[in-house]
């Protein structure tokens, strides 16, 4: 029923790209450190207590004073070293991280659009506008590329979080905030909004498909087609169904007289690998359930429940058979 | 065994001063009053930085000759201010009187003017813009301590003239004064955001 | 679409025979003083080539006669008669009234041909013939449309006005708002053919007032407000069948672009640029309807007119050009090929639709006569283009401008200021001009004895802000969030006096209501237009003295116009009826408190509701 | 300094007469003009307490949601209810109040006075924060609860995104909950400054009262941006300003920085308390002073000042220009080393002193164990490339309970063991205190320490759900089992203390031979505290005290008079009466209540509540007519000490 | 002590009313209503109003604010823009051409008027059109304050000094 075996892994202990690797490099650094501080903080304390225990009357004289002051500012100055080591090296990788991407060749830009609860995918082309793709829930990027993400938001604020290639970067509206990834691996992982969003919080993930550059190339190439001509007369029907039923109102297709913009592009939604922003695994009993009652899948989305006779509900979707 | 005492029947009882507790926690609630009109200001200038169009390019350019001379007014109203703090230390009633007088009438001029004069000229309303709704908070925010500082003088003043004057009573004058003095400084930078900028260069054009 | 016809005689008591008529009409028609064309050396072009002389170009030439809004092919809407002058225009009299049965915005210019006057109404567009020949003009027959769709009216963005008609071949032709185009018989009223050119299913409308060229009727399309894909439409006069249609966006087939297309600038050169500085499909629905204007130079034989806006107005829905929208095409009347063609706003940000008239000129530009298309656009600019190629000879200011700094004339393109754009989320202020532009489609005139142009248009700033727009057919696709309001100085009209050739304004005329309504220039140094509060005012051409006016009944956004009856008196008719987008708030009754209603006009016109109330009634004045 | 060749008096007539004087009033109107800071301290602390329960079951409740994917125990409309609701109240009902309770308890004991500087503003200040947490509550249970997360961030919490009254609700919450908190930190502060004992110099103010002052500076210079941030929040949404909208030139980012310039000091208001515990607790279990005073004063100012300075780093993700965020970083790296220093410090104090172990103690040495990691992995948010990919995820979520639970819930049960004995006068079970604590120790790990990985598994914080195939399940299923072992925890901490409370061993006054002057009072403490306001010749007030340490004579028994000292070294400088009982503070909190709460519904009124305020404020403020003729005779010399029948004391100045 | 107990009751009502959200509205949780009467005169003695049904969401914060993003959405913006008209008639004025009646509304938004209003029915979901009609009241000042926000996150539409 649910996306759950093909769940990607989404974790930032797993990177797959050179952001994500120094962060997880850096991440192993301080946490060896901060065991270590641990440790021997610890330690001290428990050796301390032990010593104390032990003891018949406490100490205070300004000669013993004057000892635990040598071992607390001994802990003070390697407190600082250690702080300074770890500043550096942080605001190194961050500074690595941050200025990633800048003057490299073959960057890619996408849009990501931010709504309540999904994601709006766009690769523009300020030169042949006609060439832009609008994709929803999944982001093709071309493996060993620097893609430059631009993160806008159309109602609150969200965050786009992949573990695996990068942290998060919030999207805000009035400002758009941009943002370097890159996969060094191809596969494929999972993101997720990191910023508390409303009723469906829980189910605003994406998945982001790095591929070689040919595998890349051939599926904008495909996502630049219209929709197929629907064939059989149930797609036929189904196609009818689509457009007089409240489809048409929300979504768009490529080709056809469909051209609303409230909820995902269905051109090639078929090709997704899942449903409702990551909720479901994209099968057809379960974009019929989706179909029939989203809302109660979903509980807040803006998806409306759909009354379809089974005849109109099989037409529909043999012809979203064909969104692939 | 002996016990060691510590006599302090001797000392007075209560201050006019600044040693008195009142004393204390009315620079207490003036620093926390200070500090939300510099929430408030840096909310002016935080907008400011974010707005490419500061202030809006629809605000019309204020009439500077009221709002100057209600500031001014009010800036000289500290001189009564002063008077009461100096004279309630020597318990001076005529000058108190006077001045509370003054004092009164000046922060009700005030409020006169802002709300009959001033505001109505605007040209914008709260709702307008963001520009719009922190000028009109700020105006807010000083409104209730100008009448909260007029009120509490009108009230000391009107206790004053049927009530035995005590001690506690001029501690309550010059902590009064020292609150006038705040609500009349702290307009001053909200003069200029309110009536300068707009006439100084647009941010934006 | 043709179909049975049905007369209405409203005077049934009429006696006299049609051919007393016609002896009536003849004799006027010889009274009339036809002007003496030496003195108007432009106006010489058609005898230049006299195979061009059509039967309709001679009518467009006469200036007792009214055929078309724009009076003649090249829109000067200047006329020859010059019996009423600055010296006598202040004893105009009211000659005799005429109600339209309407109460909403009267944006039509009445024609006169052979001692009859036509006027169209708003929705449900019913056409009167009224006979100048009788006292008080009484009418001879009324039209009406059948079937008129009353849905319509949900897809008219402003008021449900029409621009009027235009008479050809012994028809009158004109649109209804329900995408219908008819015909009727100038004599009997008799329907001859109805045509259906747009579907308000997906949210297109007429409102503008057609063309006759070489047999063809010229119909464009309302509806930038409403995602349609815009077009003109040539309809065969006898038949109404069509004969070409020219969309705006699209591919070049749908365009009509050919190996004849020769644009002057390189930013419009390419193949199926209708489709390629759009988004995927954006074209589609992707607007540049024509809804306004269009002239003819019978001698280069070329149509002009303008495109509109791009929908929606979020431009972030339709990064590119937006080809062709708001621009301009150049094209043969008889095939609709596209001879060349002139973005003025290349990916419009501000609903600017490049609809206003065009005048076709012939002006000594740096010493050289050269024959020029004059353009006040509603970006604020008074373009003055060589209508031979489309190159912009000059670009001029002629409003309050923060929206652009100007037009580059070696690419030809605006420049905008980036600043103004309104983006998603974003309101931006101070917007100038606004929506309605500098000037909307309220036509201007041009004397060729002053040789000025004399521009009625507004002075409005706005607040705007961009939302993205979904598509549903036949509902609005704007994603905006507009507020207008008064621009520098505080007066909302201004009636400017233009010189094209040097290209600076002469004289302004401030109104308090932003101007609606169009202007006619006559021989007499007379210049007339109307006020939204309901003067119609009389101006001295050359200085801009106010020589005379007159309240009428309601605020004034027709067009006026003057002709010679057939006592041989020159007569100044208008229609009077607020309405349109700028009177949309006491046309539709709207609430003030709402400021962006009517696409933010109503921000600006919340007074106008005090000043003025609805109701169509046609004035004509004459001398005593 | 005079000998007395006799043993003292009895003092017991005086006692008589100065219980009278500060006694409490019988029946409800009595009960609602008590202005003792005792009572009210201790209502802040029980109150606080049952709203920490309250935020406890909907924590329970959360726990259960989570503990299988795709549950539907509770829907998200729920869910995100509660959750809103758990932070709200652990935020700001329950931890910064329950400090203030303490505070206001202990602080005037410490300093050995009678009561605080304004006992009616006190007073007002409890109504205020109870009814603001009853509010919310109400509101709760019609179904009208905030649902925008405790920070409210906007839009979401703005007019269009949270339609409703829930978050207009905890808009006003806030602003009852920080008036209860600021008028506490006036008060303290004043109290701390003008009203210790004499003796008591600035070096010898007890470090609990240090960390109080620290906080109530905080509270002084933080709370202001949160109400403002709130209040424009409420302004946004009821009158419609424009301040976070962004499309009319307002910015949802100007609230996240006003929200964190309070937001981060509010951690260290929450902790810092939690440190003067720790101080208490080890000096009475060390038996010798804490190492290094100056420098554990020093640091807790220094974290004060810092701790303004860090706030950006909360909002590390939403792409502020990059030198700016390193300024951050550094600031946020180095507010470790103040408390390292503090943590060394009391390693060395227990290192050198006799270390005794009993449940206070016991909740310290969890504090140590669990603060530190807390500390530890703030370090590493505080790097901005890890908190990149930590922010709002479950790290996160353990981070600061670490922090939270670790540095002001377990020095705040080890305060209620060890001051239990003061408030009941008896001692609790051992055995159960025990029990309850390891319950808590092991509880608490089992519960947050798999967040840590849960978040860098990347499950991010407040989803209601989530999926299967995530390998968040076990983890998670471990967390819920966890709270189990806390909720036993705190059940067996209430039946101890409330089967203790009256069959508990009796304490006597200082069973932990602890070193402030509250332990030199009978458990519990009189109401009037101190018969005579004593005096200190050492920073550890009872274990410095000399046998015949010099007590204050010459004050009266019969008024609520105290003895103002001055700010440095605390000599003696003049007298002043405290304000008895008075219901106005009750009232006009009631008039507060209706200018407020109505507003949400309809703005008139905040303006019917204030002028029902002002008219409150007079009668607050105006003197009864037994109160001006004291004081017209006072002035006028007529009257004079009381006749007791005490030896005639001499002035004498302090050594 | 009853009494408390009674407002607390009402309160509960009241407030419940406001504040219940239905994320999940059941795909047949409301049907269309018979058309309400257009006129007030009847021939011979009145007849009581035939329909049973009233409208779900009165007065009800969520859906106040749902029927705001689908007025947005579905274009009813384009037309009547923020209440004060354009295309279509204001939605804030005391005049209504079909009636003010929650299922006059409701029935204009669902069978469309005749002169240009198009009839949504079976184009979108039932419960909406009952949303958008509880948004459309509350534009006319029918719908309680309480449940009604000031602005959205857009250009403020109403001018401050005017109350509507």
């Amino acid at each position: 029923m649910t996306a759950s075996t093909l769940a990607p892994i989404q974790s930032a202990l797993h990177s797959a790209g050179p952001q994500a690797a120094s962060i997880e490099h850096l991440w192993w650094v301080f946490f060896w450190i901060c065991v270590v501080v641990y440790v021997i903080t610890i330690a001290f304390f428990f050796i301390a207590a032990i010593r104390g225990r032990r003891r018949a009357e406490a100490v205070d004289n300004p000669a013993h004073d004057r000892r635990l002051g040598i071992f607390v500012s001994t802990c003070a100055a390697v407190t600082i070293a250690t702080l300074f080591g770890l500043l550096f090296s942080s605001v190194a990788t961050g500074n690595a991280i941050g200025t990633f991407g800048k003057n490299k060749p073959g960057q890619i830009e996408i849009e990501v659009t931010g709504h309540q609860w999904w994601w709006e995918v766009k690769y523009p082309d300020a030169l042949a506008p006609a060439n832009q793709i609008t994709d929803a829930n999944e982001i093709h990027i071309p493996i060993h590329t620097p893609v430059l993400l631009r993160l806008d938001t159309r109602d609150v604020i969200h965050s786009l979080w992949i573990p695996n290639l990068h942290g998060k970067r919030d999207l805000i509206p009035g400002r758009v905030n941009k943002f370097w990834i890159q996969a060094d691996r191809p596969g494929v992982y999972r993101g997720q909004c990191a910023e508390f969003c409303g009723y469906q919080h829980a189910h605003m993930a994406l998945t982001v498909v790095a591929e070689s550059s040919a595998d890349f190339l051939k599926w904008k190439s495909h996502m630049g087609e219209g929709a197929p001509t629907p064939m059989t007369p149930a797609q036929l029907r189904g196609q009818q169904v689509f457009l007089s039923a409240p489809c048409a109102k929300c979504h768009n297709i490529l080709g056809l007289d469909a051209y609303g913009t409230l909820g995902p592009d269905l051109t090639h939604f078929r090709s997704r690998p899942t449903l409702a922003a990551g909720q479901l695994l994209n099968t057809r009993g379960n974009l019929a359930g989706w179909i029939m009652n989203a809302p109660a899948i979903k509980p807040g989305t803006t998806m409306p429940p759909n009354q379809l006779s089974g005849q109109e509900m099989s037409d529909l979707l043999a012809y979203l058979e064909t969104l692939r | 065994m002996t016990q060691r005492v510590l006599d302090v029947a001797a000392l007075t009882e209560g201050t006019a001063d600044s040693r008195s507790l009142i004393w204390w926690g009315n620079l207490a609630m003036l620093a926390i009053e200070g500090t939300m009109f510099a929430m408030a200001m840096a909310t002016y200038l935080y907008l400011r930085s974010t707005n490419l169009d500061w202030p809006p390019s629809t605000v019309p350019k204020p009439d500077l000759l009221m709002p100057t001379i209600n500031t001014v007014m009010l800036l000289l109203s500290c001189i009564p201010a002063f008077i009461i703090d100096r004279a309630s230390i020597t318990k001076n009633m005529l000058p108190i009187r006077i001045c509370q007088a003054l004092s009164i009438a000046v922060g009700l001029l005030f409020l006169y003017i802002q709300y009959a004069v001033m505001v109505p000229s605007l040209g914008y309303k709260w709702s307008s813009h963001a520009y719009g709704s922190v000028v009109w908070v700020i105006i807010g925010m000083h409104t209730l301590h100008m009448v909260a500082a007029t009120g509490e003088t009108a009230l000391l003043f009107l206790y004053s003239l049927f009530k035995p004057v005590l001690k506690k009573h001029l501690l309550d004058f010059r902590c009064t004064a020292v609150y006038w003095y705040f609500v009349a400084l702290v307009w001053v930078p909200f003069y200029f955001i309110i009536f300068i900028e707009p006439w100084m260069q647009r941010k934006g054009s | 679409m043709v179909g049975a016809t049905r007369r209405v005689r409203v005077r049934p008591q009429w006696l006299g025979g049609q051919a007393i008529l016609l002896i009536v009409l003849l004799c006027a028609g010889c009274k009339a003083k036809t002007p003496d064309n030496k003195t108007f050396p432009f106006l010489q072009r058609y005898s230049a080539n006299p195979s061009e002389k059509t039967d309709l170009v001679k009518l467009e030439g006469e200036d007792g006669q009214w055929i078309m809004p724009a009076k003649n092919y090249a829109s000067t809407r200047f006329s020859g008669l010059n019996q009423i002058n600055t010296g006598n225009v202040k004893n105009l009299k009211v000659a005799w009234t005429f109600s339209t049965g309407s109460d909403r915005g009267e944006e039509a210019a009445p024609i006169v041909v052979n001692n009859t006057m036509y006027i169209v109404t708003p929705f449900p567009n019913t056409l009167y013939a009224l006979d100048l020949t009788q006292p008080g003009a009484p009418a001879k027959w009324s039209y009406k449309p059948k079937d008129m769709n009353n849905s319509a009216k949900g897809v008219a963005c402003c008021d449900w006005v029409n621009r009027g008609c235009v008479y050809a071949n012994g028809k009158i032709f004109f649109n209804t708002l329900d995408g219908k185009t008819a015909a009727v018989n100038a004599q009997t009223g008799d329907e001859v053919w109805v045509s259906q050119v747009a579907d308000i299913n997906r949210g297109e409308s007429i409102t503008m007032a057609p063309l006759v060229v070489k047999n063809k009727v010229l119909v464009g399309d309302s509806g930038g407000e409403f995602g349609v894909r815009g077009s003109l439409t040539a309809l065969d006069s006898e038949t109404g069948k069509q004969v070409w249609k020219a969309y705006s966006t699209g591919p070049d087939k749908d365009c009509l672009i050919g190996p004849g297309f020769h644009p002057f600038y390189d930013s419009d050169k390419g193949q199926d640029l209708g489709v390629k500085t759009w988004p995927p499909d954006a074209w589609k629905i992707g607007g540049g309807t024509t809804w306004g204007w269009i002239s003819y130079d019978p001698a280069l034989d070329l149509i002009y007119y303008g495109t509109g806006n791009p929908g929606p107005w979020n431009p972030e829905q339709r990064p590119g050009d937006n080809k062709w929208t708001c621009g301009m095409f150049a094209r043969r009347p008889d095939t609709g090929e596209a001879v060349w063609a002139y973005q003025w706003s290349p990916h419009d940000v501000y609903d600017h639709d490049g609809i206003n008239e065009l005048l076709l000129l012939d002006l000594p530009i740096n010493g050289q006569l050269r024959k020029v298309v004059v353009r006040p656009e509603r970006n604020g600019y008074v373009y003055v283009l060589d209508r031979t190629t489309g190159q912009v000879l000059s670009a001029n200011p002629f409003a309050f401008i923060t929206s652009s700094t100007g037009v580059d004339l070696k690419t030809g393109r605006l420049q905008p200021v980036k600043e103004k754009a309104p983006g998603v989320g974003r309101v931006t202020r101070m917007i100038c001009p606004p929506a309605p532009g500098a000037k909307d489609w309220e036509p201007s005139a041009y004397s060729p004895v002053t040789k000025l142009l004399y521009i009625p248009h507004a002075n409005l700033c706005e607040d705007a802000e961009g939302l993205s727009a979904n598509y549903i057919a036949g509902t609005p696709y704007v994603g905006s969030n507009v507020k207008m309001y008064a621009g520098p100085g505080g007066h909302r009209g201004e009636f400017d006096a233009w010189d094209p050739v040097a290209g600076k304004k002469i004289w302004t005329i401030k109104e308090n209501f932003p101007l609606w309504s169009g202007t006619v220039a006559t021989a007499g140094n007379v210049v007339f237009y109307g006020t939204m509060e309901g003067w119609f005012k009389a101006i001295d051409a050359r200085t801009g003295q106010l020589l005379w006016q007159f309240k009428c009944g309601s605020g004034i956004i027709g067009q006026p116009i003057t002709y010679q009856g057939p006592d041989g008196k020159q007569y100044v008719s208008i229609l009077s009826g607020v309405g349109g987008w700028a009177g949309a708030i006491v046309a539709g009754q709207l609430d003030p408190h709402d400021g962006t209603a009517a696409l933010g006009f109503v921000n600006a016109m919340s007074d106008l509701p005090q000043a003025t109330t609805k109701g169509g009634m046609l004035y004509t004045f004459a001398l005593p | 300094m005079t000998e007395l060749a006799v043993l003292p008096p009895d003092f017991a007539k005086e006692a008589a007469i100065m219980e009278k004087t500060w006694a409490s009033k019988p029946g409800v109107i009595g009960w609602l003009s008590e202005t003792g800071h005792k009572q009210i301290g201790l209502r802040y602390i029980v109150t606080a307490f049952l709203f920490f329960l309250a935020g406890g079951i909907e924590a329970a409740l959360m726990r259960i949601q989570l503990l299988k994917p795709e549950n539907h125990f509770l829907g998200p409309d729920a869910y995100n209810q509660i959750f809103t609701m758990h932070g709200s109240t652990m935020m700001f009902l329950f931890a910064v109040p329950i400090m203030e309770g303490f505070g206001v308890y202990l602080v005037p004991l410490m300093l050995g006075t009678h009561n605080v500087a304004f006992p009616k503003l006190n007073a007002f200040g409890y109504y205020i924060y109870l009814f603001g947490g009853l509010f919310l509550y109400t509101m709760f249970l019609l179904h009208a609860a905030p649902q925008a997360g405790w920070f409210s961030y906007v839009p979401l919490a703005g007019p269009q995104y949270s339609p409703g009254k829930g978050v207009d609700t905890w808009a006003q919450m806030i602003t009852f909950t920080e008036v209860s908190g600021l008028v506490v930190a006036v008060e303290l502060v004043v109290t701390t400054f003008k009203q210790r004992c004499p003796g008591m110099s600035l070096n010898r103010i007890p470090l609990f009262v240090w960390s109080m002052i620290v906080v109530s500076f905080m509270i002084i210079f933080a709370m202001p941006a949160v109400m403002i941030a709130s209040g424009y929040l409420s302004l946004d949404r009821l009158v419609g300003t424009h301040l976070y909208n962004r499309s009319e030139g307002g910015d949802p980012l100007l609230y996240q920085h006003m929200f964190w310039f309070f937001g981060h000091p509010e951690v260290y208001i929450i902790f810092i308390p939690g440190l003067g515990f720790v101080s208490s607790i080890l000096t009475a279990f060390t038996g010798r002073k804490i190492y290094g005073y100056t420098a554990m004063v020093s640091t807790l100012v220094v974290t004060a000042f810092l701790g303004f300075s860090v706030w950006v780093h909360h909002m590390f993700a939403t792409g502020l220009p990059q030198l700016g965020e390193s300024f951050f970083t550094a600031a946020s790296l180095m507010i470790v080393l103040p408390t390292g220093v503090q943590i060394f410090c009391w390693i060395a104090t227990i290192w050198s002193g006799r270390f005794r172990i009993a449940t206070p103690v016991m909740y310290v040495i969890g504090f140590f164990l669990v603060f530190i990691v807390g500390g530890l992995t703030g370090v590493m948010l505080a790097s901005i490339p890890i908190d990149w990919q930590v922010h709002d995820t479950y790290f996160v979520v353990a981070h600061f309970h670490y922090v939270l639970i670790g540095g002001a819930l377990f020095p705040l049960f080890g305060a209620f063991h060890f001051w239990f004995p003061k408030w009941t006068g008896r001692m609790y079970s051992e055995v159960m205190g025990q029990i309850s604590f390891w319950l808590l120790l092991i509880g608490f790990n089992v519960t947050f320490f798999p967040m840590h990985v849960l978040g860098l598994y990347g499950m991010p914080r407040r989803v209601y759900t989530y999926q299967p195939g995530m390998r968040w399940g076990n983890l998670n299923v471990l967390a819920s089992a966890g709270a189990v072992f806390m909720a036993l925890s705190v059940l067996t901490m209430i039946i101890n203390f409330l089967v203790s409370r009256r069959a508990g061993r009796v304490a006597g006054a200082n069973p932990w031979n602890a070193d402030t002057l509250e332990w030199s009072l009978p458990s519990p403490p009189p109401v009037y505290n101190y018969l005579h306001v004593p005096t200190v010749s050492g920073l550890n007030a009872v274990w410095d005290a000399a046998p015949d340490q010099p007590y204050v004579t010459g004050m009266r028994f019969d008024r609520r008079e105290i003895l103002i000292t001055r700010v440095l070294d605390a000599e003696p400088d003049h007298t002043e009466q405290l304000p008895g009982h008075s219901p106005w503070p009750f009232v006009l909190s009631c008039t507060m209540c209706i200018g407020l709460w109505g507003a949400i519904f309809f703005a008139w009124w905040f303006t019917i509540g204030a002028v029902l305020s002002g008219i409150a404020l007079i009668g607050w403020f105006w003197p009864s007519d037994r109160e001006l003729e004291d004081h017209i005779l006072r002035e006028k010399g007529e009257l004079g000490g009381l006749e007791l029948g005490m030896p005639e004391p001499v002035r004498e100045e302090m050594p | 002590m009853k009494r408390s107990l009674a407002l607390l009751v009402i309160l509960a009502v009241v407030a419940c009313h406001r504040e219940r959200r239905p994320l999940a509205p059941a795909a047949v949780d409301s049907q269309r209503p018979n058309p309400l009467r257009m006129g007030d005169l009847q021939p011979g003695p009145k007849q009581l109003a035939a329909t049973g049904i009233n409208n779900p969401y009165e007065g009800n914060a969520y859906a106040i604010s749902e029927g705001q993003r689908l007025f947005a959405q579905y274009n009813c913006s384009g037309c009547h823009f923020h209440g004060g008209g354009g295309i279509g008639p204001p939605l804030m004025d005391a005049e209504w051409i079909y009636g003010s009646s929650p299922v006059n509304i409701f029935t204009t938004i669902s069978e469309g008027r005749p002169n240009g209003m198009p009839s949504y029915g079976g184009h979108i979901p039932v419960y909406q059109i009952w949303q958008l009609t509880t948004y459309v009241r509350a534009l006319g000042g029918f719908e309680p304050k309480g449940a009604t926000s000031p602005r959205s996150e857009e250009m403020m539409a109403k001018r401050a000094e005017e109350p509507k």
